[in-house]
């Protein structure tokens, strides 16, 4: 065990898979720069040769197909985006082709590639540089689907995912690569579709992915010292989704808040509360609750930003409201950081 | 480049490889037409597009690659499948959506492939399989190894990015690609006009992407044969890709398995013209100004073992069962 | 009112659309070729010339973008293309450009593009001939999406859709185009965002879209002869949902069944679902329920197909198990019409 | 096409070009440089790409397009904007991100617009505004109207299929289009050996493609600017797209204020060797040897309005309030 931060956690897992398996290679734009891909992918190509980390022109379909084609003979590939939002231009060939062929084939071939798109946020990222789209990835058949929220998750996320014969979409906060942790310096492996259980309570189920676990985390402490106890659900795995960690914690506490870093409509939140709905419509002792962005594009300016992302403060505002509490006031208990913008001292923009 | 020029082939030394074109592009056109023959009969259903015409380039292929080479192409992938050693059965089993498909029923006619025989697929999506044939090439890099990866694409399909993009990565890493474009004039009903500047020849985009080029008639069987199998053997020694482009031309619709030229979209006369240079028929008469009556005869018995191929391989798939409805919902994840 | 097909009437609509604006344009891959997009473009390019009217190359993603470009200064294209899977190479200038330009251009511009996208099914259409993405298109902000039922609703849609000031995805389904109905001839528009109460109904509300609404009429007819109500909603629009009507309805009836054509997890059924529970919970006194396509790419054999399309029989036995009736066997009742894999006689394949 | 053989422009008569084209060059520079001192101030709070270095070709542009033209730009859009007559005071409030921006915040560096100027926006994203451009351009025809489109592009745009997409067509139709590439050898930290073959220039794909070409020294910005005054010249009068190939350097990171010689992409010699063709100084020095003293005073008269008007610009942004945060939630949707 070690202390490393999230984007460390990464390029452990990357360099730790190169070197257990020579069919493993790792590409992306920027892949091999100074930069490398903030640091993920920094030292690689030293190690594992041209052939095998490289940089690639800025066509993110044909490369994507590039990889895919790789796959199906064996090669597992690693390819990153530095932010989902670039990865719009290859969905053909993720979604008519990785996704498909395996069962398109009859089972004859298989497609062990991850892909590591980056969801960017802050600093004005506007638009286009700032889309968290989990839930078109979750709704395609044949895609596993991947959110850490902790270093060691990553890291062994990460390597689960460059193993698996399935086409695997890692989906990496850029607001997380700083978070510190304690990481396995070994080769690990967490199994994809394992929820993690953060905190054990009975009052209320939170469940939440991603950098929304940060804040769900402070959330919590706040709500514990306010005498509510939380029963705090990391989904880790979106597809397949630990819908049986989540049922079994809303028998418990009969209320349940969802979280999410995508748009609402259609949202990865709103299919965990029908699912639980249509199956577990018993335990709830309270209409389910969902935080999610709001149906909006991004908008640049700092001034527009500030209230635009849901804090610790709004989680735990809704979980007061859902338990009848109204003695307390988390704006103020949990103001947000100062700037709002970044993630902490640590992001200089612009990226 | 001028193929020609280069190598001239002494085809009195190649009798095989003269019986091996005519067994493929016969055999090609015997299964085509067996289609044509049950399609009516609704038993196949699945959009289905034929090769009937197009049968030459790929029968020149077929002589010049392995199954340690691959191959990769599109919704007119039935001559692409069988000239690289596609298995009959299971392709034929796969258009009546039978459990011993190729593809076990649940690809159809635009989803074949035969990994044992390199043929790595067929895709439903313009375009979308150019890149994984170059992401094949890139795995013979990785791996060390001497083969080709060879992509088939149609004059329509070099109209997506996906080209550009998968030809410029190709020649940035001279990978081993053998671009085969088979420019038949059209795309479905759209005749090239209403797509490319008229002026233009699609050879000469992929020039100025990088790669080498060669442009070929592809009713001509000999000339296509002579011409990838030069090529074959400069992208095995290291030349990086070829974009080789080849005229032919579809005799029946885009897809389906009737005549369409009366709707309107090309003439009769184009249609006459373009069957006058029957790639079997043209070959068959050179063999036969040629050739010795001997070899004209060895024809003959190769049809016939064509036909009964065939006949077996329908007998075989209408009789087969139909994958139980159950396995609609196996295999979308690997294990 | 004539009597018409829904082909039929999706061409009027573009048809009348021309004749009234000139900036209206039309275009897609075979719009001017003898069959027309089976027949929804024929006689235009007669009538409004080569510039208005015009076939493309096979260049998905620019030529989208061609048309958003041409958006910007006014002209109003139809694109249409012939699956929706083919449109997956467009998305990057659907997602990162259409939707986001008015707001990311603070208003200065606006993109009045409206874009067929046609939703194949049966024959063999297998894995990427046969997807219905509209929750996709629904999680996006700055995307209208339609999805009429009826010739009828389809002209009047398709009339406002053309002169919606937004990028309007107008998905019409394949087995819906042979269908007839009467339609006005005029020009007249139905309000995008409003849904249609076809039935009238106490016991159960169904929420259906597309094709599955001529399904849902089936089943509604053979449940009203055995003595269940159902209020049957028609969504029409996808985005703008018209919950308040669902709401209104559920309110009534306390139990609701939603229909899907796409796949289930991240659906929009799922999210009317949980819209319905987070905000009208107290009026639900029965487990909502859903029917959509199951997480699978669609095979292509006929063999497999078979059950594989949910039809009026599987909305009957639902709705009657959601009643406590088990006194009906409507698999029996409502047998499956052979072949199952085609609308009707006139559907020969192979599209 | 040599432009150069085809006109030849008599400086002396046009003084008033001249002294445009050093306002236009200044100005950008005058204001990027602003931004380099004020963006440490953590005021300006969103990915910007300066144009430093890169000023010459969009001065030179601007001497040929009327507001009437259509231009289109990307992640590096200061210099055009600017040059195609945006409004410095809605540029600059839009950095900081403020209500009277140009896109009233919500955009940021990456997204400027100016529809008054016909410059019609700019995109984060590599590639796409591409096919926008061509888009206009098609509304020109449409509605019969002799103006042209300009679309700028890098030399890491031209990978992406969509230009290949986009240039087919507007080749295919003839549209009056400019493309505009300002090839400055990076796409962020990656040289183009990495991106694309060593030996290939990137005009004669363009060329093979269907458009008429040119290559620039974008330093010389009085070649510039003859070579795109007779293009545009062309474009008007119905020949078809143009692609125009220029050699700039940014000197700045890719993204932010910085210089990044350090890091290790590229060599300190390599940026003096380009920072010594500097398009500004390039030009002061031609005008001092050709010139009289009067013009040469000139342009210190204009240094001097230019340096006012930018501090007011930067002065007013700054004073100037951000959108109300309600504002977040509207113009989703055109009413
Ligand atoms: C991305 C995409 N766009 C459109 C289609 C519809 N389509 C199917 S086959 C075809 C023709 C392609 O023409 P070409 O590449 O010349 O091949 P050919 O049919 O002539 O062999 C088209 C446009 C598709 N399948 N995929
Ligand atoms: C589709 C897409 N891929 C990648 C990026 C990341 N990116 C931003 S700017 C840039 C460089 C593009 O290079 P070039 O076109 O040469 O423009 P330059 O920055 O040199 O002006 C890249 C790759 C992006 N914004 N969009
Ligand atoms: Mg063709
Ligand atoms: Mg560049």
């Amino acid at each position: 065990m070690t202390k490393i931060t999230f984007g460390k956690a990464i390029n452990s897992a990357i360099d730790q898979a190169m070197a257990l398996d020579k069919s493993v290679i790792c590409y992306g734009l920027g892949a091999t720069d100074p930069k490398g891909i903030f640091g993920t992918t920094l030292g690689l190509e030293k190690k594992y040769g041209k052939k095998r980390v490289f940089d690639m022109p800025t066509s993110e379909n044909a490369m994507t197909g590039v990889g895919i084609g790789a796959s199906m003979v064996g090669i597992k590939p690693v390819m990153t985006h530095q932010r989902l939002d670039f990865f719009l231009l290859a969905l053909d060939q993720l979604v008519n082709g990785a996704a498909k062929m395996h069962y398109m084939f009859g089972g004859t071939v298989n497609i062990p590639i991850t892909i590591r798109l980056i969801l960017g946020r802050g600093w004005g990222q506007g638009p286009t540089h700032s889309q968290n789209l989990q839930a078109w990835f979750a709704h395609i058949p044949g895609l596993k689907v991947v959110m850490p929220s902790s270093p060691e998750d990553a890291k062994g996320l990460l390597i689960s995912s460059i193993f698996d014969p399935n086409p695997v979409v890692f989906l990496e906060h850029r607001w997380l690569h700083n978070t510190v942790g304690e990481v396995p310096d070994n080769d690990f492996r967490i199994e994809i579709g394992t929820s993690k259980k953060l905190v054990d309570g009975n009052d209320i189920t939170i469940v939440s992915m991603s950098y929304l676990t940060i804040e769900a985390q402070i959330a919590e402490k706040y709500l514990r010292k306010n005498g509510v106890s939380v029963d705090l659900i990391d989904l880790r795995s979106i597809k397949p989704i630990d819908m049986k960690a989540i049922s079994e914690s809303l028998k418990k506490t009969g209320k349940i808040l969802v979280l999410d870093t995508g748009f609402t409509t259609c949202s990865v939140s709103s299919d965990i509360i029908s699912r639980v709905l249509i199956n577990n419509f018993e335990f709830l002792t309270h209409p389910p609750a969902q935080i999610a962005m709001p149906d909006v594009p991004e908008p640049t300016s700092f001034g527009l930003t500030k209230s635009f992302y849901k804090r610790a403060a709004d989680i735990a505002k809704k979980v007061l409201d859902m338990m009848g509490i109204d003695s307390l006031d988390p704006f103020n208990d949990l103001p947000p950081p100062a700037p709002h913008d970044v993630p902490g001292d640590w992001f200089k923009g612009p990226f | 480049m001028d193929i020609k020029d280069k190598t001239k082939l002494d085809l009195a030394l190649d009798k095989e490889i003269l019986f091996n074109i005519y067994y493929v592009m016969r055999r090609i056109r015997a299964v085509e037409e067996k289609i044509v023959e049950e399609y009516p009969k609704k038993q196949i259903r699945c959009p289905t597009h034929l090769s009937i015409g197009q049968e030459g380039v790929p029968a020149a292929l077929a002589q010049v690659v392995t199954k340690h080479d691959y191959a990769i192409s599109t919704h007119r992938g039935h001559a692409h499948y069988l000239a690289k050693g596609g298995d009959l059965d299971k392709m034929i089993a796969e258009l009546y959506g039978k459990e011993c498909g190729c593809s076990k029923g649940k690809g159809g006619s635009m989803h074949l492939i035969d990994v044992e025989q390199g043929f790595m697929g067929t895709s439903a999506i313009v375009g979308n399989s150019i890149p994984l044939g170059v992401g094949l090439a890139l795995s013979l890099e990785l791996k060390g190894l001497k083969n080709i990866s060879c992509i088939f694409l149609g004059d329509g399909a070099i109209e997506e990015g996906s080209f550009y993009e998968s030809l410029n990565f190709a020649v940035l890493r001279k990978l081993p690609t053998l671009f085969i474009c088979e420019n038949n004039l059209y795309s479905v009903y759209s005749p090239l006009d209403v797509r490319q500047p008229i002026d233009r020849q699609i050879h000469t985009i992929a020039e100025a992407v990088g790669a080498k080029t060669a442009c070929c008639d592809g009713n001509n069987v000999i000339d296509s044969y002579e011409t990838l199998n030069t090529i074959c053997q400069e992208i095995r020694s290291g030349s990086g890709p070829w974009f080789v482009e080849f005229e032919t031309y579809r005799w029946r619709e885009h897809c389906g398995y009737n005549y369409d030229n009366d709707i309107g979209y090309r003439t009769e006369e184009e249609y006459e013209t373009w069957k006058r240079r029957d790639p079997i028929k043209t070959f068959v008469d050179y063999l036969k100004n040629n050739y010795s009556i001997e070899v004209v005869n060895k024809l003959e018995q190769i049809d016939q073992n064509i036909f009964k191929e065939v006949e077996e391989a329908f007998e075989k798939a209408k009789k087969a069962s139909y994958p139980d409805p159950s396995h609609a919902y196996t295999s979308i994840y690997c294990q």
